[in-house]
């Protein structure tokens, strides 16, 4: 039972994550009408946000310490972080223990240009083209983004742990009384669970209560006739790729401390993505909300020694299962709507 | 000419002419010069070109004709891998039972997919057509190790069964052939500083390639074909006009499937060897990438894609900085090292920028792929515009209108 | 850097323009003249290095990259020389390999098997490499090993780590000096023994494929025998990213010993994961949790940062090790590029010196002799200590080291600690326990 | 007996009781116009005769034959052809291989995997195809991309497509929705000759009553889901219900 509840809670937490970047994809494809395969690499740009950051903090000072060897017996240089030579060792010392976190702030900014570059500079011509066109050429940006991050970053992955604070781990059944070590989660996935609430819920406000929202949402149902009410679409529509960009950016730098960032996470992410977005329903948020969740958890609990021992493999293929079950039983995907995506 | 009209034919024994005649026209750079790097008349690739040539072919017969994208083709040809390297374990070392059975077990396998998968279309075809792939790949790597070898794939061994071939000598590898005729059996031709190789398996695998073009045309200019167009071009219509969209679209799609098939087979046929990431989703969308390139719904594009990805692959990925140092060796001080920097940028393991930054400007730019760029080469120096009479239907024109 | 020069049969080329010119195309049996497959006829010979350039492990590629062009550059008498002033056998010369400049063309595995077969075969047919080697990966291994088997050229395999590789698909062109599963399980086992006392309850995370099998299995064997006990063995996804789901679990099955059967990015990950959970952290039956990675490289002990920390695990060869050899080859590879060579590269680099040694004493570049050459033949000098060719399975035997993640590194490179040197003999085992028919050598043409 | 028998046909979506006790006889060889105001069930009744829905109460019977629970391509080769309100023909084929396909669902049936022999060795498929370009005055365009005619043409296009598979039931939905005046005329006459020649049953929607009063032997008048009446055309006119609930509204007068 502690086991079902466990593989619950972490299938949650799962597909936070997945949630998360399927809500961008989503955004983008329900107001844009765009398929974007390269928003994985808008998440893999975001988790290298937190990479550069914490690379920039960590610039060092080069000395030379006669006193120790390097590895080949010359005279060892030791490196002092600049940020400890101008703040001092321990304030120097926390700012780079906390570079995840304040890159998040470095993020929003990067992913919303490099949003808005995106959509100006490529996505904008292919509004009309057909959907296949649409994912072909984002699916060359995404090749060509991921190998430049490998050109300047390398294939081995890059640690960007979360600071100190929110090391360790929480455990329920202490805190509710049952036996300890039996449902423990990470500080960091906690907090990461809370962060896509956080920012789906967002998300989710600023498109029923604003304005900006509001019209985004009439351009996703009928563009045409808010175009004809003399609305500038086209730069809401712009800005909702920046945005979509900032979420799928904050999503990448949020999850470096839960896998090291490298070059290739985010056609990891992608073709995942794709299956929540069409599970849940091409063009529907709740729906790529809803998907996300649930295929987490059904992924989490394939993953069980007792689910594999009865059905070997299980845990390789459930996601594509569930996608090839929904989509022949919910044609357009669990919370779907009618004709969207099927020319 | 053989039930074609005169441009087929011509087209016909244009493909026909370069394929028999690929190892001296592949290899127009003498031995030992500096360009000899570019060339790619040697065994290996001329048999990758034909071979994801037919399965460019394959592809193209689906994607170019009905507009469904499939993101789950390399399963078939996976899968045809491992039925042709079985029969060669269990039976025979003749690659032509080999080739068959490939043909057969992808074509069942493609029935299968092909049924659940075309009961949608649109994006939900392509993912459960990526669904079904990556299924067989990770399967495939996994728990089937048993059927498929697993990470180590599949290879003939001395002491396999072998029904019908009589027991090998010890200690002799067990190769592929075509009664007798070894596939890895070469000929070489040394005129001046050029040195031509004409490779067994080649004109095999080039042999079957121009059947399964000849094949592929007659399809394109079939009524079959021309129902497949129209169900890109308007289902509704195709309906209403008393034509069932669904037996068409599964028999191409099986007929798709069984190109594949027919390319895992030859694949195995010349290199006797299996892996699972033969069926990855990447392996999957290279052959998009290849009928992009060349040309969506041409007969001649997706070769021709086929052609330019893999020799990219191949020929690209050996370009190292010490080659290019020596390219450079010319230049000043200074201006070298820029220059390296930048090549480098773009060739040895950096290959797959370039690729991917050709393959987005021949999606801007020349949405109907080298075809397209072929025929608007051909238009400047024509000044009469022969549209409408061209030996392709207008592939760019065409997969625009449709969506 | 060394000038490459991709001339393919040099004797072809002098001949036909000496001779007849363009006059008369002569036409030439395939490689018949020679008695074995590209047989160097000039003054130089090519060796095709044929490692991941692009895909997750580009970086352990580069790696190798770099060792075989030290390697070249000690065979052509360049540098200091590296580890070929410490080999056992004074064969070599410094003038390249029988007299001929070695000169080499480089291919990109990608990691996958059709990939490394084609490009291997691009440079056999195309450039005429007389000898393929490196790869990160057994799948990899494995099929260009047979490749190799069957166009006659000699495969001196990179970093594989699997039994299959010497074992079920042993070749007889096919030779490795890296060390295997078994050997990881076989050295680990009493130095877990020793530290974590002897009735452990294990639970195994597994990469499911291959590699991940005879890994599982070589370390449960060894530490069952020692009176450890298994309570789980739970086979993950190879592209599994995320391996919350199935640390999750671990706490609660009573284990008190995590095994992560997983390598490079699986590793990472999982590691990570195992580590973010608080494993380390906890007290199960009585004794501290512990975390143990039977394969270790330097390069996925760095992605995984500090997670590594005090981590037992087995590794082919380190830079730290302080024998001449080891000594020597750091230097020169430290000299060259900056810092110090990964295991990957050692491995590469001794292959290529091997390979290299055997055809100066066996006099000919045929594989056949080549292969005698190397076969039964004991070495030292290399960094690992006295050495064996076994000539049953053509895996090299020797020590193992078992290692630990550093407490307290002293460079960002500083992140293992050497624990143990396992002598060879209590890793040697019977060659017949793994089957596989090694056949007999094919010299090609 | 007509050749469509419509008997208390009932059709609901959600709350909205699109279709309500609709009984209906087109007779042979007739022309038979279906009328009534925007939101009156026409089409929703039409794509109840060719598969497209199924009615929730009541039968539709073609030549006596039920067409409910079959689909479109099923109820087509039957002997059903529909035209669209917005023609929908093959825009990325030529206009003759517009024609060739119906030609070939004739002679073939609604499958049929010839994928070796060349379309143009068809003769007979082409003479006929053929045939029917010329009978629609259309043959001088035969090698133009279908997407590039001008609407009136592709109206033609796809009447004479319909026409090819010799349907004995043509259902016309506003075929001339949208036209210029000039294209609605030729629609007009191309429809009569149609009519007049062939051994063919025409049934159309309409809501240009020029066009209906033109063509239109007997004319069903559709209000809110239910027939309102069925009469001739002379009598429609003059019907007072039909004015209160229909023509009065729209202000056409014949």
């Amino acid at each position: 039972m502690e086991a079902i509840i466990l593989q619950f809670l972490n299938g949650l937490d799962k597909g936070s994550a997945y949630a998360l970047i399927a809500l961008g994809l989503t955004l983008i494809f329900g107001t844009l009408g765009v398929v974007n395969f390269a928003h994985g690499a808008l998440f893999m740009i975001g988790a290298f946000c937190a990479v550069t950051l914490q690379k920039i903090l960590s610039l060092s000072k080069v000395t030379i310490d006669p006193t120790k060897t390097d590895f080949l017996g010359n005279p060892a240089k030791v490196k002092t972080p600049y940020v400890q030579e101008w703040f001092g060792p321990d304030v120097g010392a926390f700012i780079i223990d906390w570079s995840v976190p304040l890159a998040l702030i470095l993020a929003v900014p990067v992913m919303i240009a490099v949003g808005v570059a995106m959509e100006r500079g490529l996505i904008k011509h292919f509004y009309k083209r057909p959907h296949a066109d649409q994912i072909l050429v984002t699916f060359g940006l995404a090749i060509v983004l991921q190998e430049l991050i490998k050109y300047f970053f390398g294939a081995n992955p890059i640690q960007t742990p979360m600071p100190e604070a929110f090391k360790g781990s929480f455990d329920f059944g202490a805190a509710v009384g049952i036996d300890p070590n039996v449902i423990i989660y990470p500080y960091w996935r906690l907090i990461y669970f809370a962060f896509a609430m956080v920012v789906i819920g967002a998300v989710f406000a600023f498109l029923q209560f604003t304005t900006f929202g509001m019209v985004v949402r009439a351009g996703m149902a009928d563009r045409e006739t808010v175009g004809i009410l003399g609305i500038d679409i086209d730069k809401r529509f712009t800005m909702m790729f920046g945005l979509a960009a900032a979420v799928a950016g904050l999503a990448g730098v949020m999850y470096g401390p839960i896998n090291a960032p490298n070059y290739h996470m985010g056609m990891d992410f992608l073709v995942l993505s794709f299956v929540v977005v069409v599970v849940g329903g091409m063009g529907s948020l709740p729906g790529a909300v809803l998907a996300g969740f649930l295929l987490g958890v059904l992924e989490s609990f394939a993953s069980m020694e007792a689910v594999l021992n009865t059905l070997p493999g299980l845990n390789q293929i459930i996601i594509y299962l569930v996608a090839i079950i929904v989509l022949l039983t919910r044609p357009r995907g669990l919370l779907g709507r009618k004709g969207v995506m099927e020319d | 000419m053989l039930g074609l009209n005169k441009k087929d034919t011509n087209l016909l024994i244009i493909v026909a002419i370069m394929t028999m005649l690929a190892p001296f026209l592949l290899n127009p750079f003498p031995e030992g010069s500096a360009l000899a790097q570019f060339n790619a008349g040697y065994p290996d690739l001329m048999q990758r070109f034909v071979i994801f040539g037919i399965f460019a072919m394959g592809f193209n017969l689906l994607f170019g004709l009905t507009g469904y994208l499939s993101f789950g083709h390399a399963a078939f040809l996976g899968v045809g891998s491992y039925a042709a390297i079985w029969m060669m374990k269990l039976l025979t070392m003749n690659v032509i039972p080999a080739i068959i059975m490939s043909i057969v077990i992808a074509g069942l396998f493609a029935v299968v997919v092909g049924f659940i998968s075309l009961r949608r279309s649109g994006i939900y075809f392509s993912i459960l057509t990526l669904a079904f792939a990556q299924m067989s790949y990770a399967l495939a790597y996994s728990v089937l190790t048993p059927i498929t070898g697993g990470e180590t794939g599949l290879q003939p061994k001395p002491n396999d069964p072998r029904l019908l071939d009589p027991a090998l000598a010890d200690g002799v590898t067990p190769r592929a052939g075509l009664f007798g005729l070894e596939m890895s059996s070469s000929t070489e031709l040394s005129i001046g500083g050029w040195v031509f190789t004409f490779n067994a398996g080649y004109y095999v695998a080039a042999v079957v390639m121009l059947i399964a073009f000849y094949l592929s045309i007659r399809i394109f200019r079939s009524p079959f074909g021309m129902m497949l167009r129209a169900i890109k071009s308007n289902q509704q219509r195709v309906n209403y006009t008393g034509l069932n969209s669904k037996p068409y679209t599964l028999a191409v799609f099986v007929i798709s499937g069984m190109y594949a098939g027919l390319a895992g087979g030859l694949l195995v046929a010349m290199d006797t060897q299996v892996g699972p990431e033969r069926m990855f989703w990447t392996a999957s969308g290279e052959v998009v990438i290849m009928t992009i390139l060349g040309g969506a719904g041409t007969l001649i594009g997706p070769v021709l894609g086929a052609g330019l990805l893999k020799y990219m692959e191949n020929i690209l990925s050996k370009i190292n900085k010490g080659v290019i140092e020596g390219w450079f060796a010319w230049a000043p001080d200074g201006l070298d090292s820029v220059l390296i920097y930048t090549v480098n940028m773009f060739v040895g393991k950096q290959w797959h920028i370039t690729t991917g930054v050709i393959f987005m400007l021949v999606i801007i730019f020349l949405p109907g792929g080298l075809v397209e760029l072929g025929k608007r080469g051909a238009r400047v120096f024509r000044r009469r515009d022969r549209k409408g009479l061209g030996l392709e239907p207008d592939a760019a024109k065409q997969r625009n209108a449709a969506e | 850097m060394t000038k490459l020069n991709l001339t393919r049969r040099g004797l072809i080329k002098t001949g036909a323009v000496a001779g007849a010119g363009l006059a008369a195309p002569q036409l030439l049996l395939a490689d018949g003249h020679a008695g074995f497959t590209n047989a160097p006829t000039g003054s130089t010979v090519t060796l095709g290095f044929n490692v991941p350039q692009t895909g997750p492990y580009a970086d352990e590629g580069a790696d190798e990259l770099r060792a075989y062009e030290l390697a070249v550059e000690h065979l052509n008498g360049g540098g200091d020389g590296g580890m070929m002033n410490t080999f056992s056998s004074k064969a070599l010369q410094g003038n390249g390999i029988l007299g001929k400049k070695v000169e080499y063309v480089t291919g990109d595995t990608q990691t996958k098997s059709d990939a490394a077969r084609a490009s291997a075969r691009s440079m056999i047919e195309k450039d005429g490499a007389v000898m393929i080697t490196g790869g990160s990966s057994s799948g990899v291994a494995v099929a260009v090993q047979a490749l190799c088997q069957e166009a006659g050229v000699i495969f001196m395999a990179g970093l594989t780590h699997s039994n299959d590789t010497t074992g079920k698909d042993k070749k007889a062109n096919g030779f490795r000096h890296f060390f295997n599963s078994y050997m990881s399980g076989a050295a680990l086992a009493p130095i877990l023994a020793a530290n974590y006392g002897t009735d452990r309850k294990a639970y195994h995370l597994t990469a499911d494929y291959n590699w991940g099998y005879t890994t599982e299995e070589a370390v449960r064997t060894s530490t069952e025998a020692m009176g450890w006990e298994t309570v789980a063995a739970v086979k993950t996804p190879l592209t599994q990213t995320d391996f919350s789901s199935y640390i999750a679990p671990v706490l609660q099955s009573g284990a008190d010993t995590l095994v992560l059967n997983h390598y490079g990015g699986n590793m990472v990950n999982s590691l990570t994961s195992a580590v973010q959970f608080g494993l380390r952290d906890k007290q199960v039956n009585g004794k501290d949790f512990q975390i143990i990675v039977p394969l270790y490289s330097r390069l996925m002990a760095k992605g995984a940062g500090a997670n590594v920390k005090g981590i037992f695990g087995s590794t082919n060869w380190h830079w730290s090790l302080q024998d001449e050899g080891s000594k020597a080859f750091v230097k020169s590879f430290g000299t060259k590029y900056g810092f110090p060579p990964s295991q990957a590269a050692h491995t590469c680099y001794v292959q290529a010196l091997l390979y290299a040694d055997a055809v100066e004493r066996a006099g000919s570049f045929n594989p056949c002799a080549v292969g005698a050459a190397l076969e039964g033949f004991e070495f030292d000098g290399m960094g690992n200590g006295p050495t064996l060719y076994r000539a049953e399975d053509h895996q090299c035997f020797k020590d193992v080291l078992v290692v630990k993640g550093k407490e307290n590194p002293e460079s960002e490179f500083d992140l293992l600690e050497i624990v143990e040197v396992t002598p060879a003999a209590q890793v040697t085992y019977d060659p017949a326990i793994f089957g596989g028919d090694l056949g007999t050598c094919n010299p090609g043409a | 007996m007509g050749i469509l028998e419509v008997k208390d046909v009932g059709k609901r979506f959600g709350g909205l009781q699109a279709l309500s006790n609709v009984n209906l006889s087109v007779k042979e060889n007739s022309v038979h116009a279906i009328i009534g105001p925007n939101g009156a069930g026409k089409s929703t009744l039409l794509n109840c005769f060719v598969g497209k829905l199924i009615p929730d109460t009541g039968s539709v019977l073609f030549e006596g034959q039920s067409l409910l629970g079959r689909k479109p391509h099923e109820i087509n080769q039957m002997g059903v052809s529909r035209v669209f309100q917005t023609p929908e023909i093959f825009g990325d084929l030529s206009v003759m291989e517009n024609m060739l396909i119906p030609c070939f669902a004739k002679r073939d049936g609604s499958f049929e995997l010839n994928a070796y022999g060349s379309v143009a060795s068809q003769r007979d498929v082409q003479d006929r195809a053929e045939q029917m370009l010329i009978d629609m005055n259309m043959i001088d365009k035969r090698e133009e991309h279908a997407a590039a005619l001008s609407r009136g043409d592709k109206r033609r296009l796809e009447i004479g497509m319909c026409l090819a598979q010799e349907p004995r039931l043509l259902l016309l939905d506003e075929p001339t929705a949208g036209m210029a005046r000039a294209d609605t005329n030729n629609t007009i006459d191309l429809l009569k000759e149609i009519s007049d020649t062939r051994d063919i049953t025409i049934a159309i929607i309409e809501h240009d009553m020029h066009v209906v009063f033109s063509l239109a032997q007997r004319i069903t008048v559709l209000a809110q889901g239910t027939p309102l009446v069925e009469d001739t055309p002379d009598n429609i006119k003059g019907h007072p219900k039909v004015r209160e609930a229909y023509l009065g509204e729209t202000q056409v007068a014949a």
